[in-house]
């Protein structure tokens, strides 16, 4: 535990160095950078202990703040599996947001984002550790706070301050939930356990339990962004640098799950209402969330709706989890929590490097919008294969690490069927169309995406564009190493996999980790065998041509020889049939339409895109109500001084003649 | 000595799929009253093109090249999960099946971004109409999966077709016809047959599979059509596998030449579907994919009370 | 000894209407708020001698010491900034003045009523007899309303026009509060003192029925000066109009000492077993305000008047801290906002001084052209509403617990609601004014005058993160004069 | 006899709210001054002699004579002759303070006075004279009948005391007197400054610091 006060403290005092180093970025992000890679490195030693181990650790200090704050921090197994992913990607990010805000335009805010990015490391290092009500809630205000910062570090573009505010609020309103949550744990007085779950309403107490355990996945799902609560991602993240949201996405809407997570553990499963809410919020997230995403003009926001999928695609697991818990199926509830587990792990490296590259495309050729790039692979070799490599593991391809966690949340689901009469079979079916649907989804999108960006003809990449800088091609390089290993060192994960499953539902014993790893094991050797199989493919068929004759020549385009770049399939052509079936979840935005003055129509720029429609109308017809009341209620201070009068007046008659008697 | 069996089954697999393509345009050019290609047309195609040289163009990157062995690969790995009729599968662990769909759809992301890279408009067509279809096919047959998983009361392939044997239609047997019948819709949708993709026309325009290849040349294509055969032999293997008749226990080649016959019965079908019926609009196959859906789970409904 | 509290400023501002030299007067401010506030600190930290301290009507308790010691540091800050900005003011071309009573420059006038305000407020903390404190609270009205009208404009007039009736009429009614304690003190034999002492004595019954009356005419009464909706309309006219030194003083220390004016009749009637009844009018006007202020905070357009609806918010806060019986939390948030509300208004002075306008509107990228305004800003904002480190999210933990166990489960999550809302208003004004291309050409880059600004945002991080055992025994030992457990 | 006195108070409440002339409404301020500052001679005798004379003396001077004086210096100055259009007409504030001695009644019955009292009526009347000060400052438009409209507040208020506490130590019903008396010259001085900046008094006008812009305003 001392390891990670040390970290904590290097980093918050690396981060007010920075602050007064202000006007020399670069020593500032030197600084920041290694102070951060280091106590990254240095929190791993005993987050790796526990992690293997399973033995917990504490700290416990009475804080002499007003009205006493208990700092109480537990390194259990379920802090540690989510530690492992925090502190790596932290780590990369920081080497990856070196290169990145090295040239960065406006120097002088360089050393403040440098503060708020180690300040949002230690503050979600803190976060997986609290184990005091206050504590958490001051760590994932802390949280929100830098995070709030770092999006609206390029606050020229009014969208950016936009996504700021909304992002703000959203992660306000969702703490409010938590606050009377941890305000009735605590007011039930100090006891021991994890957010003193003793004080948590038992199944007999129905009414105040339902409005507690709700309050829970309300302000948690708000950070997470599972669907109902998702609205501030797709804005928040595109707007926040690269390095920033990669963290975002792969680690901070972790927490939100961590925190369910947790409030499950305190609170014990025996609400099969939350598993359903659970698996119906991860079903809308996973389908409605690609569908949005199909066709976006700018990259980011296309990987922030691919997280809000995953996220999904979480839920649905811990949901079936749950579900499974409360009715009595311990194998389902294992694999389906560890299989939302491992997805969860996987996540936060694939997408990680996947805002990477993204990133590092966007900087290289200057625009994020798909329609804008085109056929940098060849430019953009490390850049292009780690953003290929994230999108096969985000579409699930089985060699790399987005496909075992999906796959077990689908064995869960399968065996689910199996149990007759347990009441599983809805939603077993459920998932498993969920997922599947998602799964596809996600295919098409990152194939298109991938494909228009990074394949094909150059549509106006000015020049040649060049790999950004070595530490960004570092970064990425070291996450794909990662998530490459990831696919085959499923199995070794799998007795922190149990215990922090067991960290959950108290229920599950460790001997079915050797179960859990043998379910496991038959995956990674398909991956090894593929691999091998590929090489041996390769190599054969370079030997079939050594010999014979290879030459180039221009894309058959029926007899048309001079075809050019704007001939190419666009990402709104390519997604067009896919967004034309689901045309009643979209309302088409569509631009003004062309004048028709001159014979000749003149030039005409537009595009369509597509937004999920409707949310958008209710909100904006909720705030146009609220607007018009609040004015109305202004009226009160209209600013002549008789009717104030009147009011202290009638408020002084009124108590008169209501109290005194 | 029976042990070995499994992997006789993949020889026989491997060299008998490019088998069934001749079976389907003989059968095309009986109902047209031509004679038609000889039967071994396909394994004639893949041997010259394996002795021809490449044309590759500028724009395509490496990824253009590792696309084809890739996805044979793929193929090829989803090939060792599936029993043949009397006999086990090479392979077999809970949830093999789920392994094998996403096999496919690795092959599928290699072949889109393949198309994509070559910058041509027709293959970018073919792509996004692939992307498309798959989308409904994969949910369909997962929901097939599920069926018969819960009719087997196995989570693995090789427990659903091979160790249920011929209890699978105790449990309800015209349900499992309704199974049947989809998982044949579901083979028809990958394989680019008739009612939803048409293989012999020459419109650029109206392909899907084909225009996803049209740039390919040499040994690429070979493994492409290749893979195409393999892909077509795992599907029928699913509905073969259920409609094989479990009661004779004839001894290895008396099953491998059942097996056989079973999956040329399939393809005969297709080739006839193909004579008779005509494309469906492309708005119109989603529709029919829903209407597969909602079939599967109604039978996974029957079949699990 | 403490009567020096009084006396001091008191005669420092006589001093400062008739001294002619501006420099002198200015030095004179400072050094009269530095003494007052480092003896009020050391009075309030560490009580010399006897606990309590007794003379004639003068009496210096716990609550009075913590009340004495907030305002008066908040004084300290705003007297620094007074001297900056007067001698800004000084500068600018101002108008001479031929009036009848303010004959010599506005600036005496104005360095003189700061100071009798500071003694005034320092009687009210002081006095033990409730006619004293009345004298005082009627004292700071006349001596605040010249500061509000410093910058003879019509809007300003009209603003001082209106805080004069209304805290007057205001005033009126507490007196009438006063007499009624009288007439229900008069039952223990005639010529009762109305002094806490006296009626707090052993073994004192005091009428229930004409106590009620008497609390409710105090509440509404004091209420007014303390900016309870629905007798808060003077507030936000006042602060938008007042030069920010001034509204900076009305709303940190003011609204405090009106606070102190009331919790000592909620003294009495805790004594005399009418807790329950008093708490219910809390309660009462405590949501009202918080609901008021929510609605006027959401669609502001002035960021001035947007401040002054924050200090009606946290009164409203102050009072449902009472309301759910918890005293320690109510006196730290009361600390809290006054350190706060200080900061802010003198970044709004800042700001006013380098955009020129008082619309939000016309107000962007201040973090662009003025830096550490835009950070104390923006900082302040975030730390008024409730945000970690600050003190007030601690204090506001501690008042929702509390709410808690005062049994029914509406109050917390009215009371969150409300904080909610009010958070979105204020954090999109603050992110629509710091963020953004900014809208002057170029800005003062002073940090001298903002320095105040960050000494107050300081002090408010300080209690939020760190307790000192003397700070806690000062707040708590108010907290315990009000029956709040700690 | 002191309910003679305080039959008169309420005579001259309703007199002051039915005249819209301020020079009416200033003189009835006065006598009410007076016939408060005679008040005390009438009580039982617990406190005689000079102090006695010193209270009704030095309330008949501030009352009756200081401020009146000052508030018709005012009017001079100020030029303003009579309500224009108060909010309220005659008619209708002389039915408002009827309804007031009403509403004073029914509060007052609930509130019986613990110890003996010369006359049952002094809480009510005190009470009615209050609320028609407030009501005076509600109706009227005139920034000086606002003011006047104070003073008649404060009178009910000083009635209350003078006549129920009249051992309380005198040192503190002074300091009321003097800051009323410091009120009123304050409130002068602004209406002084007021007549000055926006060449009236009626505060009906005087509302540019608000909120709520009525849709004519907020387009401009």
């Amino acid at each position: 535990m001392v390891f990670i006060a040390a970290a904590l403290l290097l980093l918050l005092l690396s981060g007010l160095c920075a602050l007064f180093l202000n006007n020399r970025p670069a020593v500032a992000a030197a600084l920041c950078a290694t102070a951060c890679i280091a106590s990254c490195l240095a929190a791993l030693f005993p987050v790796f202990a526990v992690f293997f181990s399973g033995r917990e650790m504490s700290f416990d200090l009475l804080w002499p703040a007003a009205g006493g704050l208990r700092l109480f921090l537990v390194l259990d197994r379920l802090s540690a599996f989510f530690l492992v992913p925090v502190l790596l990607l932290s780590a990369l990010a920081a080497l990856y947001g070196w290169g990145y805000l090295r040239r960065e335009r406006n120097s002088e805010s360089c050393g403040r984002q440098w503060f708020f990015f180690n300040m949002l490391v230690a503050s979600m290092l803190a976060v997986f550790l609290a184990a005091d009500g206050l504590i958490f809630l001051l760590c994932w205000e802390m949280m929100a706070l830098s995070s709030f910062f770092l999006v609206v570090s390029r606050d020229e573009e009014e969208s950016v301050r936009r996504a700021g505010f909304i992002y703000l609020a959203a992660s306000h309103c969702g703490t409010a939930a938590l606050f009377v949550m941890f305000a009735f744990l605590s007011a039930a007085g100090i006891s021991g356990g994890f957010w003193n779950s003793a004080a948590f309403p038992g199944p007999d107490v129905g009414v105040l339990r339902v409005l507690l355990l709700s309050l829970g996945i309300f302000g948690f799902g708000m950070k997470a962004g599972f669907m109902p609560f998702h609205f501030w991602l797709p804005r928040a993240h595109p707007a926040a640098p690269s390095h920033v949201s990669a963290l975002m996405s792969g680690i901070m809407i972790k927490a939100g799950i961590y925190g369910i997570l947790r409030m499950f553990s305190v609170a014990g499963v025996t609400d099969a209402w939350c598993g359903a809410a659970l698996i119906i919020a991860g079903i809308c997230s996973g389908i409605l969330a690609m569908l949005s995403a199909l066709n976006r003009r700018d990259t980011k926001s296309v990987l922030a709706y691919s997280s809000i999928e995953n996220i999904g695609i979480i839920c649905m697991g811990t949901g079936l989890a749950v579900y499974a818990a409360s009715c009595g199926g311990t194998l389902v509830c294992l694999l389906a929590l560890s299989g939302a587990l491992l997805h969860l792990f996987n996540h936060a490296f694939f997408k990680g490097l996947l805002f990477m590259a993204a990133g590092a495309a966007g900087k290289s050729c200057g625009s994020r919008d798909p329609d804008a790039l085109g056929g940098c692979a060849k430019a953009l070799p490390v850049t292009s294969s780690s953003f290929f490599l994230g999108a096969a593991a985000a579409s699930g391809v089985p060699l790399l690490n987005g496909f075992p966690g999906k796959f077990l949340i689908y064995l869960a689901a399968f065996c689910g069927l199996q149990l007759k009469g347990s009441g599983l079979l809805l939603p077993s079916t459920a998932v498993i169309v969920g997922l599947s649907l998602s799964g596809c989804l996600s295919l098409a999108c990152f194939t298109g995406l991938s494909g228009i960006i990074f394949l094909g003809k150059p549509r106006s990449c000015a020049g040649r564009p060049e790999e950004y800088s070595a530490l960004m091609g570092a970064a990425m390089i070291s996450a794909a190493a990662v998530c490459l290993f990831l696919t085959f060192a499923a199995p070794l994960l799998s007795f922190s996999l149990c215990g922090a499953v067991s960290a959950v539902f108290a229920s599950t014993d460790t001997a079915s980790a050797s179960g859990l790893a043998d379910r496991l094991a038959p995956l990674s050797c398909a991956s090894a065998w593929v691999f091998v199989l590929i090489a041996a493919a390769l190599a054969a068929g370079r030997l079939l041509l050594r010999r014979r004759k290879v030459s180039f020549g221009e894309t058959w385009n029926c007899a048309y020889a001079a075809a050019d770049a704007r001939m190419q399939y666009t990402s709104a052509s390519f997604f067009y049939p896919l967004s034309r079936t689901f045309t009643f979840f979209n309302v088409r935005k569509s631009p003004a339409a062309v004048s028709k003055t001159t014979f000749f129509p003149g030039e005409y720029e537009g595009y369509s895109s597509r937004r999920i429609g409707v949310f958008r109308t209710l909100l904006s017809g909720i705030a146009a109500k609220l607007e018009f009341s609040l004015s109305c209620l202004r009226w009160l201070q209209q600013g002549r001084l008789h009717i104030y009068i009147m009011y202290i007046m009638t408020a002084l008659l009124a108590l008169l003649l209501w109290k005194v008697r | 000595m029976n042990n070995l069996y499994p992997l006789f089954n993949l020889i026989i697999a491997l060299t008998a799929a490019p088998l069934m393509s001749g079976v389907i345009n003989r059968v095309k050019a009986f109902f047209a009253g031509r004679k038609g290609p000889p039967l071994l047309q396909l394994y004639f195609d893949i041997g010259k093109l394996l002795r021809k040289g490449a044309v590759y163009s500028r724009t395509t990157g490496v990824f253009f090249r590792l696309a084809p062995p890739a996805g044979l690969v793929f193929i090829l790995t989803a090939l060792l999960f599936i029993p043949c009729g009397a006999y086990p599968a090479v392979l077999f662990f809970p949830g093999d099946m789920v392994l094998v769909v996403y096999l496919l759809g690795a092959q599928r992301f290699c072949m889109l971004l393949a198309a994509l890279d070559t910058g041509s408009s027709f293959e970018g067509m073919g792509a996004s109409r692939d992307a498309h279809f798959s989308v409904f096919s994969e949910a369909v047959l997962f929901l097939c999966l599920a069926a018969m998983s819960v009719a087997s009361g196995s989570v693995s392939l090789n427990g659903m077709l091979f160790t249920a044997g011929g209890r699978i239609w105790q449990v309800s047997p015209p349900v499992l016809l309704v199974v049947v019948f989809v998982l044949y819709i579901v083979l028809l949708v990958e394989n680019y047959r008739v009612p939803f993709d048409d293989p012999n026309t020459h419109l650029e325009l109206t392909m899907i599979h084909e225009a996803m290849a049209l740039d390919h040349g040499g040994p690429d294509i070979a493994m492409f059509e290749y893979a195409a055969a393999l892909k077509f032999w795992i599907l029928a293997s699913l509905p073969a596998g259920l409609l094989f008749p479990y009661g004779m226990k004839p001894d290895f080649f008396g099953n491998s030449a059942l097996f056989l016959g079973v999956i040329a019965l399939t393809a005969a079908l297709t080739g006839a579907l193909e004579s008779c019926a005509a494309r469906l609009r492309l708005v119109k196959v989603p529709q029919m994919l829903t209407a597969a859906a909602a079939l599967s789970v109604v039978a996974l409904i029957f079949l699990a009370k | 000894m403490a009567i020096l509290l009084f006396l001091a400023p008191f005669a420092a501002g006589l001093a400062a209407f008739v001294i002619k030299n501006d420099r002198l007067r200015r030095r004179l401010l400072f050094t009269v708020a530095c003494a007052h506030a480092a003896f009020a600190l050391y009075l309030c930290l560490f009580p010399p001698g006897g606990e309590d301290y007794r003379w004639l009507w003068f009496g210096f308790d716990a609550l009075s010491r913590y009340f004495t010691a907030v305002f008066s540091l908040l004084f300290l800050c705003a007297s620094f900034y007074a001297v900056i900005y007067l001698k800004g003011e000084k500068s600018r071309p101002c108008e001479k003045e031929e009036d009848l009573l303010f004959h010599n420059a506005p600036e005496a006038a104005f360095t003189g009523c700061l100071l009798v305000f500071l003694a005034c407020m320092s009687l009210l903390a002081l006095s033990r007899h409730f006619g004293l404190i009345w004298i005082a609270m009627e004292a700071t009205t006349l001596v605040s309303a010249p500061l509000i009208y410093f910058h003879r404009q019509r809007s300003s007039l009209e603003a001082t026009w209106k805080y004069l009736l209304i805290c007057s009429v205001g005033i009126a009614l507490a007196l009438f509060g006063n007499l009624f304690l009288a007439v229900s003190a008069s039952g223990q034999g005639p010529g009762m003192e109305i002094s806490i002492d006296s009626l707090l004595g052993p073994g004192v019954r005091l009428d229930p029925l004409w106590l009620k009356a008497g609390f409710i005419f105090v509440l509404v009464g004091y209420g007014t000066k303390m900016g309870l909706a629905p007798m808060h309309t003077w507030l936000p006219d006042a602060h938008s109009e007042a030069p920010s030194v001034a509204s900076a003083l009305l709303s940190g220390a003011l609204l405090n000492c009106a606070f102190l004016a009331i919790l000592r009749f909620y003294q009495l009637c805790l004594a005399n077993g009418l807790g329950s009844f008093c708490r219910e009018l809390f309660l009462i006007f405590g949501i009202l305000s918080m609901a008021v202020a929510a609605v006027f905070i959401i669609g502001q357009s002035d960021y001035k008047r947007l401040l002054a609806y924050s200090s009606v918010e946290h009164m409203g806060i102050l009072c449902f801290a009472v309301a759910v019986g918890t005293a320690y939390g109510s006196m730290l948030q009361a600390a809290n906002h006054s350190f706060l509300k200080g900061a802010l208004f003198i970044c709004a002075g800042n700001i006013l001084a380098g955009f020129r306008s008082k619309r939000i509107a016309d107000v962007r990228g201040i973090a662009h052209i003025m830096p550490w305004a835009g950070v104390l800003w923006f900082t302040g904002i975030l730390a008024i509403c409730g945000m970690p480190p600050f003190g007030a999210f601690l204090s506001e933990w501690i008042i929702l617990k509390a709410a808690f166990s005062a049994g029914n489960l509406l109050l917390p999550v009215v009371y969150l609601f409300l904080l909610g809302v009010i958070f979105i208003g204020m954090t999109g004004t603050g992110i629509r004014m710091t963020f953004g291309v900014p809208s002057i050409p170029e800005g003062g880059k002073s940090f001298l005058s903002l320095f105040p600004a960050l000494i107050l945002l300081l002090l408010s991080l300080f209690l939020g993160i760190y307790m000192p055992a003397a700070l806690e025994g000062a707040v708590s030992g108010a907290a315990a004069l009000l029956g709040g457990e700690g | 006899m002191v309910d003679g006195i305080l039959m008169l108070l309420v005579l001259l409440n309703l007199f002051s709210l039915g005249s819209t002339r301020i020079s009416a409404s200033i003189r009835v301020v006065a006598y009410q001054g007076a016939a408060i500052g005679l008040v005390p001679l009438f009580l039982p005798g617990k406190i005689t002699g000079g102090i006695l004379a010193a209270i009704v003396l030095v309330t008949l001077l501030v009352k009756a004579v200081i401020l009146p004086w000052f508030l018709r210096y005012a009017q001079k100055r100020v030029n303003v002759r009579r309500e224009e259009k108060p909010f309220v007409g005659a008619s209708t504030s002389i039915l408002f303070g009827v309804a007031a001695l009403g509403t004073a009644f029914f509060i007052s019955s609930r509130l019986p006075i613990p110890f003996a009292v010369v006359s049952p009526f002094i809480v009510p009347v005190a009470l009615s004279v209050s609320l028609t000060g407030f009501f005076i400052i509600i109706s009227r438009a005139e920034a000086l009948s606002q003011v006047v409209g104070y003073l008649i507040l404060e009178n009910g208020i000083y009635l209350f005391g003078i006549a129920l506490l009249l051992e309380q130590p005198l040192l503190v019903e002074l300091g009321m007197l003097l800051d009323v008396f410091v009120g009123i010259f304050v409130m002068g001085i602004t209406v002084f400054h007021i007549s000055r900046e926006f060449e009236h008094t009626d505060t009906s006008r005087l509302s540019g610091l608000a909120d709520w812009l009525p849709e004519v305003r907020r387009n401009e």
